[in-house]
């Protein structure tokens, strides 16, 4: 019943609306980034909608959709390797936001998605509509990036304000970390005592052991 | 030791290394003697086997607790497999009244400051048990967020394997912290200043000028 | 980060009136992460007027381990050591919810037996969380007898869930379509045995709180919140079932087989701690009732699908043919191939709706996965919860939200 | 001596647990080690390095519930003596004098603690 929703929606902000699908029962409308607000008030105080939950709103990086290797066994497996990474994402728009939206009287679900560029992850806040709304944005701005206008204070929800960069995104390698705290030196059990290979003074973390892309002269 | 920018100064940490005879001297490397005994003379080895044992069977934790580990650390300290048995119940919430620092949890890297500052204000003797894998090694979480062990931000003494480590071996992590401290060089007041610091002239009250402190 | 006090304004001064030009410097106390009260994961810094909290910021995510960074970089049975580990309190309960939406992206249905063993660890898992929940209410307001109770009933459960599941806490009992081990023979009987001591001891707590003039001066009427405001922050589970509003996923949308048993859903009236106290206990006899009657209606069969594209083959066709070893490495080595898809998949965890957002691109991995905590829109809420009350009162509220810090910072 | 005689038992409690805190008190601070380190002199602030000053001023409330505490401890600690020697007075013929004496007390008392009431300083959460 939740298909009556989307022609709902779809007769009610004809030119927002620029896709509709449905998958294994969830119900899917893309809309454009301008009318988002319009739109989801319009799921909130519509009677027939009644969309009063906001349970998640979650982002994606369709950057390596397609060049993601296969999946390997243990942890240590391929990650999106650097040269992939380097050439100019092909995958236009790159990003996308989902606000899954549920009504607990009307016992219906939807989700809203807005699609947005690799060089400009601007889009509308809606802190408005939901108090929710407050720190998934913050949560989606500290992974990924994306920058909501009109958000009160758009800061790092999870992550420390020095940190560089956004963790979720495909480009940011998985082990890649900025410390607080100067490490202590660390025998490396395998290796034996002193700094860990990878160059003098470098410590453990930093390095890849074992790891595909530390080129082999590093070991002293 | 090749002079490593990384390397951090870190104090000689009394607690859990076996005191060198001059704190704070790099040269002087912390020998573990093999029989104590000779080492020292008769009335400092029953001092240090005395102080062993009462410091041993009297550990006041701080239970730094994060994550899942924190269940089976409830575990631990309720009525079944009771840690009072072995005199380290009483869970002191400050580091100034706490004598171990049970890491119980993983380290994320927002965290190790605190963890650190927490460690340092902590008062000799002191010892720290890394409660479970993430907080010995990172455990399975080998990802931008997530300190590779707490040992990489403080010394540890004992590490307890697990995730979460079933209550017996937290008990049995404790037994050999006990034996540890047991076999440890314990000397009486021991009023050193540390090497890199020299606190101002503290304006001393009445009291404290007559009893000289 | 003291505000320098407005200046008072010259009004006629009446000397019987008491301190209101006294303005005194508001005082900013910071509950920091390694505090007992705040779980050693969140800092709240609070500022103070004598002893009323005007102001409370609170900071999170001094538990956040990359569990999205991680679980894509996993195969889709290695990110269910994750899951466990995002509610630690009610592991299987996670397992589940992210199983289930492996299987809806797949399209693929789980046996019948295994759906009611689910059930049935779940329901354990649920009593555990609520147990640990009270368990730290009591302890935090000084009743240490109510903690040791609690931990003694969450220990006989564990007991169960060890000889079901294999572990106490980090359980990755679930497998696509089905569950890892069958019930091993005489375990409900054990579990039979076991259950009416846990309601005795959940008995005992609820005549040492619930009628203590004490506990109901320091919750009741504490940390109010209304019913359309709880939907408003995002409320689900017992924090919102307090307010009044009538939503359980589990009888919303009756998911696996919760539509074949027959349990009531305890709804408080005042929106307030006493009221997600009092839920907590009166679902832990709820879930019991569940576990009865899925006990008494537990069909044989098989655990685990034999469409072995999805699940491991048995042992002895792993040994004996060669499409069992085949089927078995490329299982190991390459993990299942999940079709192309976007889902959203939602169960009743034990502190609201857990929704997982599942992203496949079809390969072993998942692409991109994201959790709907329960926790993190409660705990958003908690500096409006707290507005206007005592410092005293701060601890009960946050108690009584049970915020696990492994979901909410995942 | 005898009639110091009932009090040698509460002595020799005085005398051996004042011995038992200055043997602990001492022992502490002779066998315990000391480093002080700059870090280690800073407040503790559950982790996080303490902002703000360390004394403020306080909210003016506090000292009035600890005024009226004083009041009301003192009072109490007037009736004790009091009902322990009622029944001897009684005995000398003095027993409705002392009662009555203590009803005057007490009502005074009672007169001040509604003043305050009234006045409205034991709510505290203004």
């Amino acid at each position: 019943m939740s298909q009556a929703l989307v022609d709902l929606v779809r007769e009610k902000f004809p030119e927002a609306v620029t896709g509709s699908h449905s998958h294994r029962g969830d119900e899917v409308v893309i809309v454009r980034r301008e009318d988002l607000v319009e739109v989801i008030r319009f799921l909130r105080d519509d009677p027939q909608a009644d969309m009063k939950l906001l349970r998640q709103i979650a982002g994606v990086d369709l950057l390596t959709w397609r060049t993601e290797m296969t999946g390997g066994g243990s942890l240590a497996s391929i990650e999106a390797p650097e040269y992939a990474l380097q050439k100019t994402p092909q995958v236009e728009p790159r990003f996308y936001v989902a606000y899954n939206l549920y009504s607990i009287t009307r016992h219906h679900a939807l989700r809203v998605r807005v699609e947005l560029r690799s060089d400009d992850v601007k889009l509308p806040s809606i802190h408005s509509l939901y108090k929710t709304a407050d720190w998934w944005e913050r949560y989606l701005y500290d992974m990924f990036g994306f920058e909501f206008e009109g958000h009160p204070n758009l800061q790092r929800l999870l992550l420390y304000p020095e940190f560089q960069g956004h963790p979720l995104r495909k480009d940011y390698p998985v082990r890649k970390r900025q410390l607080l705290v100067p490490e202590l030196d660390f025998p490396d059990l395998i290796r034996g005592p002193g700094p860990g290979p990878g160059g003098a003074g470098l410590p453990m973390s930093q390095t890849h052991v074992g790891r595909h892309n530390v080129d082999p002269d590093a070991y002293d | 030791m090749s002079e490593n920018p990384h390397r951090l100064t870190v104090l000689k940490p009394e607690g859990n290394v076996p005191e060198s005879h001059q704190i704070g001297d790099e040269a002087a490397i912390p020998v573990l003697v093999t029989r104590l005994g000779e080492s020292i003379g008769f009335f400092e080895k029953n001092l240090s086997n005395a102080l062993g044992w009462a410091r041993k069977n009297s550990i006041f934790q701080y239970p730094f607790v994060t994550a899942c580990c924190g269940m089976e650390y409830m575990s631990a300290m309720a009525g079944r497999y009771d840690i009072a048995r072995f005199g380290a119940e009483f869970p002191r919430f400050s580091p100034r009244q706490a004598d171990l620092l049970m890491i119980v949890g993983t380290i994320n890297v927002k965290q190790s400051p605190v963890l650190k500052l927490v460690y340092e204000q902590m008062t000799e003797p002191k010892w720290v048990m890394a409660f479970g894998v993430c907080a010995s090694s990172g455990g399975f979480y080998d990802n931008y967020a997530t300190m590779q062990g707490a040992d990489r931000v403080i010394p540890v003494d004992v590490y307890v394997p697990g995730c979460p480590p079933r209550p017996e071996q937290v008990l049995d992590g404790l037994k050999i912290l006990q034996d540890k401290i047991q076999h440890q060089l314990h000397r009486a007041a021991t009023l050193e200043r540390a090497p890199d610091v020299e606190l101002e002239t503290k304006k001393r009250s009445f009291l404290g000028k007559l009893l000289g402190k | 980060m003291t505000e320098p006090t407005e200046p008072a304004a010259p009004v006629p001064h009446d000397p019987l009136t008491f301190d209101e030009d006294l303005l005194s410097a508001p005082m900013t106390v910071n509950l920091g992460p390694s505090h007992p009260a705040m779980h050693g994961v969140v800092r709240l810094v609070v500022t103070l007027n004598g002893e009323t909290i005007t102001k409370a910021i609170p900071e999170i995510g001094f538990l956040h381990r990359g569990f999205s960074k991680s679980s894509e970089n996993s195969t889709w049975h290695q990110v269910l050591p994750y899951t466990d580990r995002l509610n630690y309190v009610s592991p299987l309960l996670n397992n589940t919810g992210y199983i289930m939406g492996v299987e809806k992206l797949i399209g693929i249905k789980c046996t019948e037996r295994a759906e009611y063993l689910r059930v049935l660890g779940g329901e354990i898992c649920r009593i555990c969380d609520h147990l640990t929940c009270i368990g730290a209410i009591g302890l935090e307001l000084g009743a240490y007898t109510v903690f040791l109770y609690a931990i003694e009933a969450r220990e006989l459960l564990w007991d169960r869930i060890a000889e079901l599941c294999g572990a106490r806490v980090t359980l990755s009992w679930t497998r696509v379509s089905g569950v890892a081990n069958d019930m091993p023979h005489g375990w409900d009987q054990l579990l039979r045995d076991c259950l009416p001591r846990v309601l005795e001891l959940t008995d005992e707590i609820d005549t040492l709180l619930s009628a203590n003039r004490i506990f109901i001066d320091r919750t009741r009427d504490v940390g109010v919140i209304s019913g359309d405001e709880a939907i408003d922050w995002g409320f689900t589970g017992p924090c919102l079932r307090a307010t009044g509003v009538n939503y359980d996923v589990r009888k919303a949308h009756p998911y696996s087989v919760y539509d074949r048993f027959d349990f009531s859903i305890p709804l408080g009236s005042h929106g307030d701690t006493y009221d997600r106290y009092i839920l907590r206990i009166e679902e832990i006899r709820q879930s019991h009732r569940i576990l009865l009657q899925a006990l008494d209606q537990m069909p044989p069969g098989p655990i685990v699908t034999d469409d072995w594209r999805y699940a491991l083959p048995p042992k002895e066709d792993v040994f004996n043919s060669i499409e069992g070893v085949m089927a078995h490495f490329k299982l190991i080595m390459e993990g299942i191939h999940v079709p192309e898809g976007e889902v959203y998949v939602y169960t009743e965890g034990a502190n609201g709706e857990l929704g997982f957002h599942i992203v496949s691109n079809g390969k072993g991995k998942p692409y991109a996965i994201q959790v709907r905590a329960p926790g993190l829109p409660i705990l958003s809420a908690l500096p409006r919860l707290i507005q206007g009350h005592a410092v005293a009162d701060l601890i009960p509220i946050f108690d009584s939200i049970n915020m696990i810090g492994g979901e909410v910072e995942q | 001596m005898d009639y110091l005689s009932p009090y040698i038992p509460v002595l020799v409690l005085l005398l051996i647990t004042g011995v038992l805190c200055l043997a602990i008190g001492v022992l502490a601070t002779v066998l315990g080690p000391r480093r002080i380190t700059r870090i280690k002199e800073t407040s503790f602030e559950c982790g996080t390095p303490s902002t703000g000053a360390g004394h403020q001023r306080h909210s003016v409330k506090f000292y009035l519930v600890a005024l009226l505490f004083i009041v009301f401890d003192i009072e109490s600690v007037f009736i004790y003596p009091w009902g322990a020697l009622l029944r001897d007075l009684q005995v000398e013929g003095f027993g409705w004098f002392a009662y009555f004496e203590m009803l005057s007390f007490m009502a005074t008392l009672a007169i001040g603690l509604l003043y305050v009431w009234r006045k409205g300083a034991l709510e505290f959460s203004t």
